[in-house]
């Protein structure tokens, strides 16, 4: 019963908060100076043909009018034009982009399982870099491993994601030679050329996000160290790698676990940049076309997407909570 | 006789100020040696020494010898084999020596993995037989240790301590938390494991009558040194050391034994007799209805506390009037903590009514409520937690009168100083954290924050478990002195019966959640009406060995399951 | 030391067969001849044949030549075109091209869902202003096809250009009827030596083979790789790596985008990759353009043309001038019929800030003007470039706030918005077809103030506006040559703009791609003609 | 001695005197941060020693075969002290240190504010729980999932060019960074809640501010402290992006994420101009870091634990 209205008022939530973000992104594209039917006018661009494009586009509409139209398309489904050149987005249809002559949802779709083999790769690696390497220099705190963790760690947040891919491939893709620059095989075709193509990307992206986790995770366990219960775990003989992996581990976890659900769902949104020097035809690269090109119905259908992520991501994250600590538990 | 199973020999513990010094005594196989000795003395530092479990400030000069080898400059790998496996260890505050993130039965069968070959089902099959060994039910496998009472996890604790059948068990302060039944249970444990397989212990505590029953040799500290060691008869008879002497001196013990047999009372309502001002239940599925009382500081009208289906009290009504002390006793795990967290509004109240002077705390918001609360000082049953970890001593104790007062600055430490010194802390402590004092001076730090606003209602919960009689006799003294003087109401939770007799102006028994008895201290501790209440009589032990002795078989006759 | 290399010196000769790559930045493209504003020698001349076309080589002024139809015939003092169409000429799908195909492809122009391509002919075909597509059942009356091959436009004025104008994207031929879908561009009909087999969306296109396709009547196509493949989405500097280090694949690729200036410098120090580099000799015109509705005081105007440092610009550009391109100081660009090289304003390349004063002061500004807004757009190296031009005009007391804005943005307030807030910007011109009138016309006509326009200085002047009418309908390529270097010296006395340079294009490619040219129009390679070697 | 009584926990400013005393990393740490500072506020007084300024043009200091810097090092030399921007040929030792300004002093206090606001607003969350806590969740994940790009150039044109370009740049990025903070606060705060010192506190009537300013900081300044420093650069490359869309400090007013994101072009060819300001940026989130570490270990009364 507590579980069921918890969901409820989970999902009411979820709806709510991806209700707002469109609404928001509708509000401030209209801010945004720019006109999109101008990219459809052509050049030379008269008044007639923006007019045209815009009526199209369903631009000419007040802006209200246009997010209840796409609000109603989810559930309805639109047609665009009319006669012969009508375009039809069926059910549920998150927008038509113009600029892409596609079906919102399908470019994401097409999209997806770029995205989620980069962003999922990366943050196992990281994760477990990251976490490892700050156990272990919580442990040996103030030794060289210690001094050197923490400037690799810095640098790695330091260092532009592009120039660290760029580098990247200089050095392994194109001196060594040992791993492919780029592009994307589907795991369907081949997983082992799926994850040799990905794993220089993978690794940039982790270097870049493993810090968070190294600090994190080298603080929070120096606290648990001299909490009662690893004294217990100590006098009761356990081996130091439970009493460290397990017991002071557990307790560590919480704040670490609310970062990656942080991560994950923006970086399942797209990484942008990684995907961009790897030639990775990823969800990122969509949003930032779309942004730059103004296109609404694509910015609104990625928008959607990754916010839809990121509520995920943290409605796992706070059911964590209560796994991992049950003191937390959700009343 | 053999050589000692354990030897120390010089050894002392410094935290740049000594904790204890050249400390040396021996425990032979087969033997029980009580530590006892003033809070602070340095008992408990020693025992840790010897397991290497004292946090990195401080350093152990000396050595410890365990069948011979040296403890201090073990190897790691063979340390941790005489951790858990050879040497058991209990310690003093069992409500944070326990994983909060980890079930019960996981954490107790890690432990018996740790040392043992087994399979997860020959591990769980251990974890059950060693919580009934400490008398609880194989349900409580699924517990985290937050939704434990504080005795049920002491024998949490205790079944870990004991689950690989050690030669050698360090248990510090084992039985504070314990009823006296429970606690009769628990010492009948550790004479068996000597019994059974010449296991020798070593037990620090303040409770004579644990040491009168179960110790043969003692061993007193005081001021981080041995003052006097001996055999206990020879200790108890003829103490040498002027400390040894203040302390048994100080032991308080019930009065007189209950008689033998019921006294009679009247039924005045189904289910309940009464004599006089004196109720008690007949059916066990009752609760005493409340006496009236003059002037009630603290109300509580059918008060009953829920977790998830499982009711933990049931149906209470209590009332304490000003300048009076209601003791609550009884079993266990029986709801007390549960009641003193509905009161002060910790724990959910699932039905009743909780007022203070006339007003209903549940329905109070805001100012009036802050203004509400100033008005209840609270002694945790858990020192250690109640305890801002980054916080000194010295602010902690200001925390109520910054929060309510007008003092500041100087008058503050001034105040501060005050109450350090009215609980027996050396001024000095101002300046700790709490995980730099010992268990019994962390308890009155609680208690010192909880009488710095002079309370209308005080609610102490096991408030002198960790001090030895010496403090504990003085700290009894300013209880009552500043009820005197400020005739403040207070709901004193405790398991010792003979202070329960020397401070309560009434008693309430509590049995499985439900009033079973309550009437004038006196009476229910002389003349008790309820068979439960009976039985925790019967089982309180006395400071003598030879008295005690007869206590425990009589105890035993009268056949302590329930 | 002028004289950039068009050809990487040592290309070994081209041959039939092999794959060509082509890395290109965007992650589109666009193969419905409707939307596309693609030049006649670049990705949608694989595909798509149009009316006329572009005979674009090395060291030659590039023509107008018949591609599927002849150059046409002015009639009625050209208002009147007539255009012929080669004999046998077919579709990749086998049915024959005929005039009415390309009817039909101009005619879907018009329709609200295909418009987004190079658009100079609507308004000049008669009817053109109110059409909106054969889909809504009407047709184009001003578009004749008496026969199967061919075609009369009759056009609201004269126009000189129109067999440029033809050589748009527009004058592809749709076959009749079809097209309607809207990823028309995702299944084209090929005209062109190439089909489009393969689109994967971001990834990449796969151009293979018409079969369909006549070589002997296409003079500008050399069709000699078996397959091209674009890859698309990609990053500029990794495509500028990838071509440095020339292994594997990467051999047989191109790079679409020009070589940044970082690029550049670091090609000077490889010689294995400098000799594959190809500068175009010339360029779009660079200019700084001053607001006239802002800065009204030409005098005031005319003291930028000393003020700015075009040294500078050129070294923020590309690094050094050889790369840049050569300092401007006309409208018209080199490589365009016709033109005249002039200079109104005479002095150093790098300026003169003291006679820049004095004219200011002259105008009424004796100690300099303040808080100049200059926009610019961050795509191009915008900022570097206008700060070399903020720190030229400092120099004359002139101050500048740059205000960098992302393309888009830029645009809508550049040349969408009515009235600008801005004082100055920097922009390029690079007319879509080689006549001056592409030069001018778009620039400086006061209709192409705002609403898409590209009239950046918001130049309004009613005379200019009508010499450029009457230099349109010149028929006769030289006397409308004159018409337009008199133009350009007309407007340049009012200085709304500052010409900066004629932008060199760089491109880089591997070392087995041959045949790989840039001509003096336009200042982009020729993909055409490019080819694999062995 | 009375100070103690009812601050804070632990005084941060004793404790960072205390570190400062015993930990010599966390000295190091202090001591860039105070050099950079200096950097930063007599950033004239510097070049001037040097003789040169970060906005004159020199393309004489410039190869022009190429428009890198001419000689090595990216023109090291007496005159250049970290040699020229490529293109531009300005002085790089001027760009850093005048860089240092803009972005130092930016990415601190966007840091600053965005600590701030999601301590704040997260602690509240966590301690409150209820309809609060559902509000703030779903208002950082609105915040998450927004797509800020859109926001940001929308911004850049509607902020008039007159509203201080620092303080709007401080204002967005720190906003803009408070609910991953806050999520973090909250979680923390979730388990904190539930320990009896909390509930000793709230028995004795302390109102959630004192809770919060008492009981609740003290125990989250260890992740709040690692977040907020390795937050520093990733703000500072926000700075730089924004400076693309409009919003930032606008050219050629020098910061260091601009230096640094055009620099990353020329890492083949001029390595240097990458790695003077990319040094700093190391330097400073290096030097926040180890001082967050030291801060941290001085702040945990049990820093010693036994290993
Ligand atoms: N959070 C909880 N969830 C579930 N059960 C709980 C929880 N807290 C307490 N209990 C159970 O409620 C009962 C009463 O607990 P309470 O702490 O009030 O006992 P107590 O009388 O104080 O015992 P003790 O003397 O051992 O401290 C116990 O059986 C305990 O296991
Ligand atoms: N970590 C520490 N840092 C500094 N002093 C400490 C630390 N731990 C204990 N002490 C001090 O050492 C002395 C001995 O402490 P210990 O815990 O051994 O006392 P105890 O005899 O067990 O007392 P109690 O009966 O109150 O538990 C005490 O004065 C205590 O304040
Ligand atoms: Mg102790
Ligand atoms: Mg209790
Ligand atoms: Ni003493």
């Amino acid at each position: 019963m507590r579980a069921l209205r918890f969901a409820a008022s989970r999902l009411v939530g979820t709806l709510l908060v991806l209700l707002v973000v469109v609404f928001i992104t509708y509000v401030v594209f209209y801010l945004v100076p720019s006109d999109p039917a101008q990219l459809s006018c052509g050049r030379p661009c008269t008044e007639q043909n923006l007019a045209l494009a815009r009526e199209f586009m369903g631009l000419d509409d007040p802006w209200w009018r246009q997010f209840l139209d796409f609000l109603g398309g989810i559930v309805t489904g639109r047609t665009f034009g009319v006669g012969a050149t009508s375009i039809h987005c069926s059910v549920p249809c998150f927008g038509y982009s113009f600029q892409q002559n596609t079906d919102v949802v399908v470019l994401i779709t097409e999209r997806l399982p770029v995205t989620f083999s980069l962003g999922l790769g990366a943050a196992v690696i990281w994760l477990v870099t990251g976490v490892g390497a700050g156990v272990l220099v919580a442990l040996r705190r103030g030794s060289a491993l210690d001094r050197v963790t923490l400037a690799g760690s810095v640098a790695g947040v330091s260092a532009p994601v592009y120039l660290v891919g760029l580098l990247g491939i200089l050095v392994l893709g194109f001196t060594l030679d040992v791993v492919p620059v780029g592009g994307y095989v589907p795991f369907a075709e081949s997983p082992v050329d799926w994850a040799w193509h990905l794993v220089l990307p993978w690794l940039v992206l982790a270097f870049s996000h493993a810090a968070v986790y190294v600090r994190l995770t080298r603080s929070q366990m120096l606290e648990t160290l001299g909490e009662d219960y690893i004294r217990t775990a100590r006098a009761n003989g356990l081996r130091e790698s439970k009493v460290i992996g397990k017991h002071a581990l557990r307790n560590v976890l919480l704040p670490i676990v609310t970062v990656f659900g942080l991560d994950l769902g923006t970086l399942l949104g797209g990484a942008v940049i990684t995907e961009r020097v790897f030639s990775l035809p990823g969800l990122g690269g969509l949003l930032i076309d779309a942004v730059t090109q103004r296109d609404l119905p694509l910015l609104l259908g990625c928008t959607l997407f990754a916010a839809f992520l990121i509520v995920l991501a943290n409605v796992l994250v706070d059911l964590c909570y209560g796994v991992l600590d049950p003191r937390a538990r959700l009343t | 006789m053999t050589s000692p199973l354990l030897v120390l020999d010089g050894v002392s513990v410094a935290f740049g100020i000594p904790a204890a010094t050249e400390v040396s005594y021996s425990v032979a196989a087969g033997e029980v040696v009580a530590v006892v000795g003033e809070s602070g003395s340095g008992k408990t530092v020693t025992a840790m020494s010897l397991l290497g479990l004292l946090p990195g400030t401080a350093s152990v000069t000396g050595r410890a010898l365990l069948a011979g080898r040296d403890l201090f400059t073990l190897p790691a790998g063979e340390l941790r084999a005489v951790r858990g496996g050879e040497v058991g260890m209990v310690f003093q505050e069992p409500m944070t020596a326990l994983n909060p993130v980890f079930r019960i039965g996981d954490q107790l069968a890690e432990v018996v993995r740790a040392h043992r070959e087994c399979t997860a089902a020959q591990a769980k099959q251990r974890t059950v037989e060693l919580l009934a060994l400490v008398g609880l039910p194989a349900t409580a496998r699924r517990k985290y240790p937050h939704e434990m009472s504080g005795g049920q996890l002491q024998r949490v604790v205790i079944a870990m301590a004991v689950a690989n059948e050690p030669t050698l068990l360090i248990a510090d302060e084992p039985t504070t938390a314990l009823d006296v039944t429970v606690q009769a249970e628990i010492l009948q444990l550790l004479r068996d494991l000597r019994g059974r397989l010449d296991a020798a212990v070593l037990l620090i505590t303040h409770d004579m009558g644990v040491v009168a029953d179960l110790a043969d040799r003692v061993v007193v500290m005081h001021d981080g040194r041995v003052v006097e060691q001996g055999p206990v008869a020879e200790v108890f008879e003829a103490p040498r050391h002027e400390y040894t002497k203040r302390l048994l001196s100080a032991v308080v013990s019930l009065s007189t034994p209950p008689p033998a047999d019921l006294p009679d009372a009247t039924e005045v309502s189904p289910g309940v007799v009464a004599r006089g001002e004196h109720v008690a239940v007949t059916e066990p599925t009752w609760s005493v209805p409340d006496v009236p009382g003059d002037d009630p500081v603290l109300t509580l009208a059918g008060l009953s506390v829920s977790y998830g289906r499982f009711r933990a009290v049931d149906d209470v009504s209590l009332h304490v009037s000003r300048g009076e002390v209601l003791g609550l006793v009884g079993e266990s795990g029986s709801g007390k903590s549960s009641i003193a967290g509905a009161i002060t509004g910790l724990t959910a109240i699932g039905g009743g009514v909780v007022s203070l002077a006339g007003k209903d705390l549940t329905r109070l918001r805001g100012r009036e409520l802050k203004r509400a609360r100033g008005r209840i000082g609270m002694v945790f049953q858990d020192p250690a937690s109640s305890l801002n970890p980054r916080a000194k001593i010295a602010r902690s104790i200001a925390q109520p009168l910054v929060l309510h007062g007008s003092l500041r600055g100087a008058e503050l430490t001034a105040k501060v100083d005050e109450l350090l010194d009215a609980v027996q802390l050396s001024t000095s402590l101002r300046e700790r954290y709490p995980h730099e004092l010992s268990g019994g001076q962390r308890q009155r730090v609680g208690i010192a924050r909880a009488i710095a606003l002079d309370p209308e209602l005080l609610i102490a919960d096991e408030p002198t478990s960790a001090l030895d009689v010496s403090v504990q006799a003085r700290i009894l003294d300013l209880f009552r002195s500043l009820q005197t003087e400020l005739r403040f109401a207070c709901l004193f939770i405790s398991h010792d019966l003979a202070v329960v007799e020397r401070l309560a102006d009434r008693v309430a028994v509590l049995h499985g959640g439900r009033v079973v008895e309550l009437g004038p201290a006196r009476d229910v501790l002389t003349e008790a009406l309820h068979p439960y209440t009976r039985r925790l009589l019967a089982a309180a032990p006395v400071a003598d060995p030879v008295l005690q002795r007869a206590r425990r078989e009589a105890w035993l006759a009268l056949g302590h399951t329930e | 030391a002028n004289d950039p290399k068009t050809t990487g010196a040592e290309q070994s000769k081209a041959e039939q067969g092999g794959t060509l790559r082509i890395l290109n930045e965007g992650q589109t493209l666009n193969y419905d001849p409707a939307k596309s504003s693609s030049l006649p020698i670049t990705s949608l001349g694989f595909v798509h044949r149009r009316l006329t076309g572009w005979l674009n080589a090395e060291g030659k002024q590039v023509e107008v030549v018949p591609d599927l139809g002849d150059t046409g015939k002015a009639s009625d003092g050209g208002k009147t075109w007539t255009f012929t169409l080669k004999e046998g000429q077919k579709f990749s799908d086998g049915t024959p091209i005929r005039s009415k195909d390309v009817k039909w492809g101009v005619e879907r122009t018009y329709a609200p869902a295909f418009s987004g391509g190079l658009a100079y002919h609507k308004q000049l075909l008669v009817g053109g202003a109110d059409y909106r597509g054969p889909f809504e059942g009407k047709s184009l009356d001003s578009i004749e096809t008496p026969d199967d091959k061919t075609i009369i436009f009759h056009l609201v004025r004269p126009y000189g250009d129109w067999p440029w104008i033809t050589s748009t994207p527009a004058f592809a031929p749709v076959p009749e009827g079809k097209g309607a879908e809207a990823d028309y561009s995702e299944h084209p009909v090929a005209s062109g030596p190439y089909q489009l087999s393969e689109y994967q969306r971001g990834v990449k296109a796969t151009l293979t083979r018409n079969p369909n396709w006549d070589k002997g009547s296409d003079q500008i196509r050399g069709g000699l790789p078996d397959q091209i493949v674009f890859q698309l989405g990609q990053d500029a500097s990794v495509v500028s790596q990838r071509l440095v280090a020339d292994s594997g694949d990467d051999k047989d690729a191109f790079g679409s985008s020009f070589a940044s200036p970082a690029q550049l410098a670091q090609l000077q120090g490889n010689a294995s990759a400098k000799q594959r580099l190809v500068t175009s000799k010339t360029g779009a015109l660079a200019y700084l353009a001053l607001n006239t509705q802002k800065l009204t005081n030409p005098k005031v105007r005319q003291a930028f043309q000393y003020a700015v440092d075009k040294t500078s610009y050129q070294i923020a550009t590309a690094g050094s001038a050889q790369l840049a391109g050569d300092t401007a100081t006309t409208l018209i660009t080199q490589g365009i019929a016709g033109r005249e090289q002039f200079d109104l304003y005479p002095t150093q390349p790098a300026g003169d800030p003291e006679k820049a004063k004095q004219l200011l002061a002259e105008g009424g500004f004796p100690n300099g003007l303040e808080n100049l807004d200059f926009v610019v757009s961050k795509s191009n190296d915008g900022p570097t470039k206008a700060q070399a031009i903020q720190a030229s005009l400092a120099k004359a007391n002139i101050k500048v706030n740059i205000r960098v804005l992302d393309a888009d943005a830029y645009e809508a307030e550049t040349n969408l918005a009515k009235d600008a807030v801005y004082d100055l910007t920097l922009a390029s011109w690079q007319p879509d077809f080689p006549s001056a009138n592409a030069n001018i016309q778009p620039l400086f006509a006061s209709s192409e103030i705002g609403n898409g326009g590209y009239n950046t200085s918001r130049y309004s002047n009613p005379e200019v506006d009508k010499l450029i009418e009457a230099a349109q309908s010149e028929v006769d390529p030289a006397a409308a040559g004159k018409k337009w270097v008199e133009l350009d010296k007309k407007i340049l006395a009012d200085s709304p703009v500052v010409p900066l340079i004629y932008t060199r294009n760089s491109f880089l490619h591997g070392s087995k791609v041959a045949n790989f040219f840039i001509a003096d129009f336009p200042s982009y390679p020729n993909y055409l003609q490019a080819g694999i070697a062995k | 001695m009375s100070e103690h009584v009812g601050a804070p926990a632990r005084s941060v400013g004793a404790a960072i005197r205390a570190m400062l005393r015993r930990d010599h990393w966390a000295l190091a740490g202090a001591v860039t941060i105070v050099v950079l500072g200096i950097a930063a506020v007599a950033a004239d007084l510097l070049t001037a020693i040097e003789g040169q300024d970060p906005y004159s043009y020199s393309t004489g200091a410039l190869n022009p075969e190429t428009g890198g810097p001419a000689g090595v090092l990216g023109g090291v030399s007496g005159a250049h002290w970290f040699g020229v921007e490529p293109l531009t040929g300005r002085d790089l030792f001027a760009i850093v240190v005048h860089g240092a300004r803009t972005s130092f002093l930016i990415g601190l206090a966007a840091t600053a504010v965005s600590v701030l606001v999601g301590v704040l607003i997260g602690a509240g969350a966590g301690y409150l729980g209820g309809w609060y806590d559902r509000v703030v969740t779903w208002t950082a994940d609105v915040f998450l999932g927004f797509p800020y790009l859109v926001f940001m150039i929308a911004l850049g044109a509607v902020v008039p060019s007159s509203v201080s370009r620092p303080l709007l740049l401080i204002l967005v990025i720190g906003f803009f960074g408070w609910p991953s903070i806050a999520r973090i606060v909250r979680s923390q705060v979730l388990t904190l809640k539930k320990r009896n010192f909390v509930s000793a506190a709230r028995i004795l009537g302390a109102s959630p501010w004192q809770v919060f300013r008492s009981e609740l900081l003290p125990n989250l300044w260890a992740p709040v402290i690692v977040l907020g420093t390795l937050s520093i650069p990733g703000k500072i490359g926000l700075e730089a992006a924004l400076s693309f869309l409009g919003v930032g400090i606008p050219p050629p007013t020098p910061s260091w994420g601009r230096a640094i994101s055009t620099a990353v072009d020329w890492v083949s060819t001029d390595p240097m101009f990458l790695f003077f300001p990319g040094v700093a940026l190391f330097l400073a989130t290096w030097a926040f870091t180890v001082f967050g570490d030291g801060l941290r270990d001085a702040l945990d009364p049990k820093t010693d634990v036994r290993r």
